[in-house]
């Protein structure tokens, strides 16, 4: 590693971490589009985060220090993973780009939520950490497996950027069932994890179907911007991941410039599509009720599982 | 003559009892005597466990009868100094009378000493008079109480006992007819004499005094299922009575069955063992289901004689050294603790005026140190380390292995973890919780020495094992397996 | 040897080492059987401090290269008291004592547990469990793992709680029984008592013997490890013992366990390629108890009880890695050091962060009075202290980074991922494993946040939470070391890791090479994102702080209603969702309504433990019907008894004529 | 005498003992049973006298003479006083009816015959028929022992399994040591002495000496 391989992915850590509002902001606005409205810019989100991070914050009075510190706790875990995932450059921090210690990070990011969420003592809170709970018992299996299956296909190891990397060597070759069930399993993964419409609705604050926001409800201020932020890295990870690791097809494998170019734009290109695919989704299908979730989910995890198996199988 | 001195000592001191002495008066006397005994038969046995057998006029001392005569002697010593106090507070609460009182230690050193001379004669047939004396005598102290449970008990002990005995006698005639014509009239029923000649005996007798000898003594020793007396015996005849049978007179049968093994194993190898190992684990089962079910204190640790009767049977039956090691070690094990477990259910009972289990509650509380000894000796009694049984069984079990006979040991090793649940889930139960009867503790020093020294026994030999006793038991294994002194 | 300028032969060390951890102990029996007062309870837990102390040198003493053998002086019964320690047991008796020792600490100073009686048995548990671990002979390994076993039961005396204590000690009891069978029939293949000559039994045995031994033994030590279907004891005793016995039981006493399981598969019988099928096997049976505990530790009420549930699940877990280990070791020996390396990671971990959230957790139940979890919450504002400790130990326990739950975890899957898919029907399992593996995790997660969240976040639920007593004095100085070892083990766990990979070599006897590490990632993975994490957070918390506006407390927001104590969350509510998603497991939730008035009714969800209604009762009651029946032969009456003794002399002679 | 004749009369007496035993086994009253075990005893005396002769062995003779003193007179009179004393009704009461208790019998006996077989091959032909009679004997007195109910009838039961014994004692190998059998009398003398005891007791208690009414002691 030289150092400017070293400038390189701290950059497009810094980098995936600067989109996300925007790709939150993307999405809003196709959906906007869809349902025939105008729809605020796809630079609001930046506006909100903005404003909230400056206002005073309310702390509950039954909160602990463990409420003050769970946004900075969020914030870090997405800050390691955003090191971690592979976006225009396929070489990240190996040897630490660790699939399993991925998933791990990601259940440090949820553990901290659902705490967060009991925290101040109202029903909403409790109410979202539990179905986060019942989501996250399994979406994280899923996740684990479906990355697993890259993992063993590619034989590549535990390293995210191995495998990316030995995905996009093969090229078309490497399109098989496996990386396909695999990949169907990983999209309701992210729909689910993200708390996307049908799992959930992340612009109401209705009652009876919130998960997500239920959680965040007792937050105020600067830590309801971090935690905000923490989300729409969680997204934009997810949706990077997506493009990388299952169609990493033109993502930079050298560190020549003209690879890199074509990179950023497939990149860009995937990430749209990817917002247009969620923002479509969102618009045409309705939202589940609570204990339907299970049903897609499982059938997540069994696609992932099913994935796994073929190949050996196949 | 020291020997005879050891039989006669007990005798004179019931003797002495009988004489018309205050209560209080006939506990000292009968606590010097049992003091004396006591002293009498180590000093009887120290020869004979060093290796110089005594061999005098009718009475013979090897190694075998010297660890029989030394457990009965410590026992009795025991339970005579455990009397002591529950006499009295029996005739201070007006169960038994004076002449009761008296009666009884006259009736209990006959009883002690005719068990010293069954272990110390040199003739199958003493040995066998021996064995059918006990069981009078001691009918007489199981039907001590005279209401009618302690009469029936003593009914059915007695009337099976001497069908037993009965049979026992028979199968003498065939051991003596086994071996007449090899060996001189008069020695014919001599163990030493049986052991050396065995080797020409007719071995088709010898099989039809196995069978007569074993289920004869088998009945006395408590062998499933000729064990129905003891459950009733032991359950009615009052707490120091109770150790004595079950720590030393199921011995006494057993005694004789491991003299006569030894002898048969000459004769028909594998015979004997067996019909005993059949019977040991038929015990064990049987003993196993009972205590399962049994709700009545004195009758559960009964059922627990049987199993460990059993036990001692299935020891000899598989017949390596390790298994017969076990089988002794077993053997003393048993004396030791099943006593202290009875004085423990004595002291219970005594105070709370029940039998059963299910309505004593609370013991530890209401009574520490016969909480903790009840503690000490259930888990002794089922089967806990460091307590010697445990030791004991897992002889017998790694006897059982090395044999080859696996399913008999896994068998044995359910059976086992089964009775252990069972004594377990029945006795802990009583030492807590709370009652709201109206509980006494009788303490006294002699009572508390009774069952501590019993404990400390066990405890002893549950964790160490001398050189020179290990040393001891070496010979016995050797004479048990037929080898000759 | 030279010390400090004196020259010491090797053997008075060691003799002196054996003596002066041994002695105290005894004298603290001794002295504790005898006195009764506080004081010297005080001095007798004190000893075994000592004594635990002294025994936490046993693998520096090792690393200098002592032969750690030693026979007692006294002989007994069972033969020779032979104690010899090797590197794993030495690694264990160490670890183990640190434990030990910090649990006894804090019987010293929560004096909840306190008392000549319950100090003395301390100091035989501590004697039992080091003499099992380094026991050199048959008769004494079984005698000391009984003893175990009777001190634990002992030490369990609590109130009324016989009936849990006895069914501990029956099931124990039962297993010690298989384990005295399988270890006799070891020994007499073996033909010696002395355990350091057992070496590679299996080709004796043949592998259908060594398959059935590997099994009845896994299943022998697995009834203190809670594996299914022994594992009905644990809730209730966890919940009704002494809160240090639990704490004994499932940390010191499993690790016994899993050390003597290791030692006597991997070394005494030794592993063939033939041995593989009972591996898979033990894998279901562990598979199925780690998501069996998962499953119900959702729904306990107690929190004691879902710490009974977690134990199961972690111990399954190392019993997992272990089977595993059989399946790899032949055909990647490399990845079987890995796997085992994961599975005595986790058991080192499982001590440490369940014997801190065991103590937490009574010092909870200590301070409120209440042992229901959901009338508790709100912990955190009123003891500061003891929830900062417990959150470290949630965090280990859920697997977090940077502690050391995260780490052999981690390890666990890796070992899971890199097996070499292309053998056998392995491809099928592993994924279904890992599926397994990842559920169990998640849902102990779930159950760790309920029990975290319910306990010291929100709004208490009970008048005895809001003023809770202080703690005693001193008790967090047990828990914050523990704490810190979570962390400690977490950031610095390669060294632990190549220790045990070490032992796990010369167990074996394999060849060093390839190490583990050939085939894992990440080798400095748990330091750096360790590192990363906490330094990360620091620096956003301190950064973000400068700055910023001071904030402001306020109620929590009700929609304008006054929030009274029933207006949050119930413990049970958070997780109904998860159990409705897997009721077919729970099988049966009682719902019991009691009409106190006319009015006021009262619903109450009971889960029973499927297991004791639908395997333990029924088997009791088989039994009891059976000795009934055989109870039945003894009809009292003399006549019969007759007919019994004719009858066996009759069956007899019979038997002996035809045969 | 001549050895043919005594060799015969052993046999008729083994063979009578035989016979009052199962007259004993159906017989339904108190007294005739007696008579039965006392003509059953002088037969083993009479047995134990002929043996004695043909034998020439004196110690047999003092046997032959104990039995006669001890079993047909004194234990039959102590029998009769304690009868008398506790006023014993003559019905006998059974558990298992006259005809059922003689098929009973008839099977003991071919079962002694069968189990007999091979020790009996290896005996000369007067011992041959002694031992399995006693073999029947002693069976037989067990199984009185089972299907009569009174305390009574055990003891006579025990008595007749004893005279079995003792002929077949005498019948393999004239007899044990005389210490033996001296003991062995002694034991059987104290055994009827304490068990009358008891049957005193057992009247006392229960006014009744129907040995059914002694089943308290069981498990619930």
């Amino acid at each position: 590693m030289n150092p400017f391989e070293i400038v390189l992915m701290a950059l497009q850590a810094a980098a995936l971490m600067a989109v996300s509002p925007l790709v939150v902001g993307i999405i809003r606005k196709i959906k906007a589009r869809m349902q025939n409205k105008v729809g605020a810019s796809v630079l609001q989100p930046y506006r909100d985060l903005r404003k909230m991070f400056r206002k005073e914050s309310a702390v509950s009075e039954n909160a602990s220090f463990l409420f003050r510190l769970i946004p900075y706790v969020c914030l870090t875990s997405m800050l390691l993973l955003a090191a971690m995932t592979p976006f225009v450059y396929t070489q990240v921090i190996a040897p630490y780009a660790d699939v399993i210690a991925m998933v791990y990070i990601f259940t440090m990011f949820r553990f901290a939520m659902v705490l967060g969420g009991l925290e101040g003592g109202s029903a909403f809170g409790g109410m979202g950490s539990s179905r986060e709970v019942m989501m996250s018992v399994l979406i994280e299996p899923a996740l684990l497996i479906s990355i697993m299956t890259l993992s063993a296909m590619t034989g590549a190891g535990f390293d995210l950027s191995a495998i990316s990397g030995s995905i996009n060597a093969r090229g078309a070759a490497a399109i098989c069932p496996a990386l396909l069930l695999a990949g169907t399993s990983f999209v309701i993964t992210m729909v689910a994890e993200n708390t996307r419409v049908p799992f959930d609705n992340p612009d109401t604050h209705l009652e009876l179907t919130m998960v997500h926001e239920g959680m965040l409800l007792e937050y105020s201020g600067r830590g309801l911007a971090i935690m905000e932020f923490a989300s729409m890295v969680r997204l934009t990870i997810f949706m990077a991941l997506l493009g990388t690791l299952f169609f990493p097809w033109g993502t930079a494998m050298a560190m020549t410039a003209a690879e890199l170019s074509v990179s950023l734009l497939a990149i860009t290109v995937k990430m749209l599509a990817i917002a247009f695919g969620i923002a479509l989704l969102e618009s045409t299908v309705a939202k589940m009720r609570v204990f339907r979730m299970p049903n897609m989910l499982t059938a997540s995890f069994a696609l992932a599982l099913m994935a796994m198996v073929s190949l050996y199988v196949l | 003559m020291m020997v005879t001195l050891t039989a006669v000592i007990p005798i004179v001191a019931g003797a002495v009892c009988l004489l018309p002495f205050g209560v209080k008066n006939v506990s000292r006397i009968s606590a010097a005597g049992a003091l004396v005994m006591l002293a009498a038969s180590v000093y009887c046995c120290v020869a004979p466990l060093t290796g110089e057998t005594i061999d005098t006029w009718i009475w013979y001392v090897d190694e075998l009868s010297g660890f029989f005569i030394l457990i009965t002697a410590f026992v009795s010593f025991a339970a005579v100094l455990y009397s002591t106090d529950y006499l009295a507070v029996e005739w201070r609460e007006e169960r038994l009378n004076a002449r009761e009182v008296r009666r009884f230690y006259c009736t209990l050193f006959v009883f002690i000493s005719t068990m010293l001379l069954t272990f110390a004669v040199r003739s199958a047939a003493l040995t066998w008079i021996g064995v059918g004396v006990t069981t009078m005598v001691s009918a007489f102290l199981v039907g001590l109480y005279k209401d009618e449970s302690a009469t029936e008990a003593a009914w059915k002990y007695i009337m099976l006992c001497s069908v037993g005995i009965t049979l026992a006698l028979f199968g003498i005639a065939m051991l003596y007819t086994a071996s007449s014509g090899v060996v001189a009239d008069d020695s014919a029923l001599d163990w030493p004499t049986l052991v050396a000649n065995a080797a020409a005996f007719n071995p088709l007798f010898m099989k039809f005094a196995a069978i007569f000898l074993v289920i004869g003594f088998g009945t006395k020793a408590g062998l499933a299922p000729l064990h129905n007396w003891l459950p009733d015996a032991h359950s009615q005849a009052p707490g120091p009575v109770s150790g004595m049978m079950s720590g030393v007179l199921l011995n006494c049968a057993m005694y004789a069955i491991m003299r006569f093994y030894s002898v048969s194993e000459i004769v028909n190898p594998g015979f004997v063992r067996t019909l005993l190992l059949a019977f040991g684990i038929v015990s064990v089962f049987t003993a196993a289901a009972f205590i399962l079910i049994s709700k009545d204190f004195k009758r559960m640790l009964a059922y627990s004689s049987v199993e460990n009767m059993g036990l001692i049977a299935i020891g000899l039956g598989i017949g390596t050294p390790l298994a017969i090691y076990g089988a002794l070690f077993q053997t003393l094990a048993h004396s030791l603790c099943k006593p202290m477990m009875f004085f423990c259910a004595g002291n219970v009972i005594q105070a709370y005026g029940t039998r059963s289990m299910p309505n004593i509650r609370g013991v530890s509380g209401k009574m520490r140190f016969t909480g903790f000894a009840t503690a000490g000796g259930a888990l002794a009694v089922a089967g806990a380390p460091p307590f010697p049984m445990f030791v004991g069984e897992v002889m017998i079990l790694y006897g059982a292995v090395n044999e080859g006979l696996y399913l008999f040991a896994g068998a044995l090793a359910i059976l086992l973890a089964f009775i252990f649940a069972g004594i377990t889930r029945s006795i802990f139960p009583m030492l807590s919780g709370t009652t709201s009867r109206e509980v006494f503790e009788h303490r006294s020093v002699l009572r508390g020495f009774a069952i501590f020294s019993l404990f400390a026994c066990a405890l002893f030999f549950g964790l160490f094992m001398p050189e020179p006793i290990r040393g001891i038991f070496e010979t016995m294994i050797a004479l048990l397996s037929g080898g000759s002194t | 040897m030279d010390v400090l300028g004196f020259h010491f032969q090797d053997t008075v060390i060691v003799a002196g080492f054996f003596a002066a951890t041994l002695v105290p102990a005894l004298v603290g029996i001794v002295l504790g059987a005898i006195f009764k007062s506080n004081k010297v309870a005080n001095v007798v837990a004190s000893l075994c401090i000592v004594s635990c102390a002294v025994s936490v040198s046993t693998y520096p003493l090792w690393h200098l290269g002592l032969a750690l053998e030693y026979t007692l002086p006294i002989p007994s019964a069972i033969g020779e008291y032979r104690l010899a320690i090797d590197q794993l047991t030495a690694c264990m008796i160490s670890f183990s004592s640190v434990i030990f020792m910090l649990i006894v600490v804090h019987v010293v100073k929560s004096t909840s547990d306190s008392g000549c009686r319950y100090s003395a048995l301390l100091n035989a548990l501590f004697l039992a469990c080091f003499s099992c671990m380094s026991a050199d002979s048959v008769l004494v390994l079984l005698f000391s793992w009984e003893l175990v076993t009777l001190t634990t039961f002992l030490l369990s005396k609590k109130g009324n709680n016989d009936h849990a204590r006895w069914m501990f000690f029956a099931i124990a009891h039962l297993g010690g029984m298989v384990l005295i069978c399988a270890y006799s029939f070891m020994a007499s293949v073996a033909g010696t008592q002395v355990l350091s000559q057992w070496d590679g039994l299996s080709s004796a045995l043949g592998h259908w013997t060594s398959m059935a031994l590997i099994m009845a033994i896994v299943m022998g030590f697995g009834t203190k490890l809670g594996l299914i279907p022994f594992h009905a004891w644990m809730p209730d005793l966890y919940a009704t013992a002494p809160i240090h016995t639990a704490t004994l039981l499932s940390t010191v006493c499993s690790n016994v366990a899993i050390l003597m399981v290791f030692k006597t598969v991997f070394s005494y019988i030794g592993i063939t390629a033939a041995l593989t099928p009972i591996a898979f096997a033990i894998v279901i049976i562990a598979v199925a108890t780690a998501l069996w505990g998962a499953l119900e530790s959702l729904v306990q009420r107690e929190p004691k009880k879902l710490l009974a549930y977690s134990s199961m699940e972690n111990m399954a877990l190392v019993v997992l890695c272990m089977a595993l280990g059989i399946i790899y070791i032949v055909e990647s020996p490399a990845l079987a050091k890995l796997v085992l390396v994961a599975g005595l990671l986790h058991t080192l971990n499982h001590s440490v962060f369940k014997s801190l959230m065991l103590m937490s957790i009574d010092t909870v139940e200590d301070c409120t009075g209440e042992k229901n979890i959901g009338r508790m919450g709100g912990l955190s504002r009123t003891l500061p202290a003891l929830s900062a400790v417990a959150i470290i130990g949630i965090l280990a326990m859920a697997a977090v980074p940077p502690t050391n739950g995260f780490v052999s975890e981690w390890l666990m899957i890796q070992s899971l991922m890199g097996a070499d898919l292309e053998s056998k029907g392995m491809s099928l399992v592993i994924p279904l494993i890992l599926a397994a593996v990842g559920i169990c995790g998640m849902m102990m997660a779930a159950s760790y946040a309920r029990l975290y969240g319910f306990i010291f976040l929100g709004r208490p639920r009970s008048e005895a939470m809001e003023n809770p007593r202080p703690m005693k004095r001193g008790t967090i100085l047990p828990l914050a070391l523990l704490a810190a070892l979570c962390l400690g083990m977490g950031l610095f766990a390669m060294t632990i890791m190549d220790v045990l990979a070490a032992s796990i070599v010369s167990l074996i006897g394999m060849p060093p090479s390839p190490g583990y590490r050939s085939v894992m990632s990440g080798e400095l993975l748990p330091l750096v994102l360790g590192t990363a994490v906490v330094a990360t957070v620091a620096v956003l918390y301190w950064a973000s702080k400068r700055g910023a506006q001071p904030e402001r407390e306020v109620p929590t927001w009700s929609c304008g209603e006054d929030l009274d104590e029933n207006m949050q969350y119930s413990s049970i509510g958070f997780t109904q969702p998860l159990v409705k998603v897997f009721h077919p497991f729970y099988g049966d939730t009682t719902v019991v309504r009691e009409t106190k008035d006319s009015k006021v009714r009262t619903v109450i969800i009971e889960f029973v433990e499927p297991f004791v209604k639908y395997l333990y009762k029924p088997l009791g009651a088989l039994l009891t019907g059976i000795s009934e029946r055989i109870g039945k032969t003894q009809t009292g009456n003399i006549q019969t008894y007759f007919a019994y003794v004719l009858i066996t002399l009759v069956v007899t002679l019979l038997a002996v004529r035809v045969f | 005498m001549d050895p043919i004749l005594t060799s015969n009369l052993i046999d008729i007496f083994a063979v009578s003992m035989l016979l009052t035993s199962v007259l004993a086994m159906a017989s339904a009253r108190m007294r005739p049973l007696i008579k039965l075990f006392v003509l059953q005893s002088f037969f083993l005396a009479a047995f134990e006298f002929t043996v004695a002769y043909s034998q020439d062995e004196p110690h047999i003779y003092v046997m032959a003479a104990m039995t006669f003193g001890i079993k047909v007179i004194l234990i039959p009179r102590m029998l009769q006083y304690i009868m008398a004393r506790i006023r014993v009704d003559d019905e006998l009461s059974l558990s298992v009816g006259i005809p059922g208790s003689m098929l009973l019998s008839t099977g003991l006996i071919l079962f002694s015959y069968y189990v007999s077989e091979p020790l009996v091959i290896t005996l000369t032909t007067e011992e041959r028929n002694s031992l399995v009679l006693s073999f029947a004997i002693m069976l037989i007195g067990l199984q009185m022992m089972t299907t009569r109910r009174k305390a009574i009838t055990e003891v006579v039961g025990l008595l007749m399994a004893e005279n079995g014994l003792f002929l077949g004692a005498i019948a393999l190998s004239n007899g044990m040591p005389f210490i033996v059998e001296l003991g062995a009398f002694i034991d059987v003398l104290m055994a009827i002495i304490i068990i009358g005891i008891f049957a005193f007791r057992i009247n006392k208690s229960f006014d009744s000496v129907d040995t059914t009414l002694l089943r308290r002691l069981k498990e619930e």
